[in-house]
């Protein structure tokens, strides 16, 4: 399945792109998915007790299995206000 | 997130300035109403000990609304809130210029400040908006 | 007493209806500040059960001035605040409309919130004002 | 010595006027001075315990010793906001 990925904030400087699109076996967890980034985008490794990944606009944990054509984002903590 | 409460809610996230005499025209309170809670915060000319000339503040929009209604939600659930309108302005921000409007409207004070308070700290936890300083 | 700090007090105790676009404009706040906490206090439609059509405050205004004033240099003390102004109304005020206008001006939003809360919490625990209702 | 006494609110209501003028003797306290107003005013007496004294724009404890020409205002529990 096809698994669309963006980036915001300073991960998008670390990655030198806002989106990827990752190819991935069925039933992929987030964690697996994030593990896989993390190879194909070695800078991200430094950030990653402080990643924050949601799927859609709600925020997944790790184990959260997911479903062919799901948006993944992930980004720093938030700072708003 | 349908929005199914009687509570007045209302959420801006805008590149323009926040025009708070706008808003204070269209503040609307019932006669139950006794307290206005209200919050802006401001830019300010130093970020970690370095002198900034703006913000540059990022957000990720669809998940911003989404979250905020949550937040909304569960603010309504706990507190007897009448309405809540807040506005938080994105891209460059200049010093000494608000980046983010609060208003919440209750009953009695202690519950308005209560659920002002509440809210801003749900959003600097879930609501998917970066900051960059500008030099 | 006299304002002997550099925080800028304002004061009014006034019959006239408060005026929040003005209030609003006269606001004035450094680069070093981040948070401005604003309260607006209504007369609610019923106390005690009993539906309202007013409520008329009465001061004993001499005593009024200098106890706000102790609690302004007790604030400044506690909180690193840049600005306190408070606008109490007098005489008959109506339902929905505001007997007190507070506005504090901090650097960060805990210090701001806190020191408002705690200012309108010294006001009703010292300053000579009662309230009567009005059927 | 001659003592100015103010009363504010439903005390008001309760003495029917809104200034009395106490002669007393030197070194009268605000203790002995309110127990001589509930004798005057005898519907003083149920609010004995929630009633403020201040003389000037301070609030004084009962032994406060009174000066001639000093100001006396006695009121209930503030309500401001």
């Amino acid at each position: 399945m096809e698994i669309s990925v963006h980036f915001y904030s300073y991960l998008k400087e670390l990655t030198g792109c806002a989106r990827t699109v990752e190819t991935l076996a069925a039933d992929t967890t987030v964690g697996v998915l994030h593990d896989q980034l993390m190879e194909k985008f070695p800078k991200l490794t430094a950030m990653k007790k402080s990643t924050l990944i949601s799927v859609g606009v709600e925020y997944q944990p790790r184990d959260y299995v997911l479903h062919d054509g799901e948006e993944v984002s992930l980004f720093p903590p938030v700072q708003g206000g | 997130m349908l929005n199914t409460s009687l509570v007045n809610r209302h959420l801006t996230i805008t590149t323009e300035p926040i025009d708070e005499g706008a808003l204070l025209c269209a503040r609307t309170m019932s006669v139950g109403m006794g307290a206005v809670v209200y919050f802006l915060g401001v830019v300010r000319g130093n970020e970690d000990g370095k002198t900034i000339s703006a913000i540059e503040y990022e957000a990720f929009e669809k998940m911003v609304t989404h979250q905020f209604n949550v937040l909304f939600a569960e603010m309504e659930k706990r507190w007897p809130i009448e309405s809540v309108r807040l506005v938080h302005r994105i891209g460059v921000v200049k010093v000494n210029e608000p980046s983010l409007w609060v208003e919440v409207i209750a009953p009695h004070r202690g519950e308005a400040f209560a659920a002002c308070q509440w809210l801003i700290d749900g959003m600097k936890r879930v609501v998917p908006i970066w900051k960059k300083p500008v030099a």
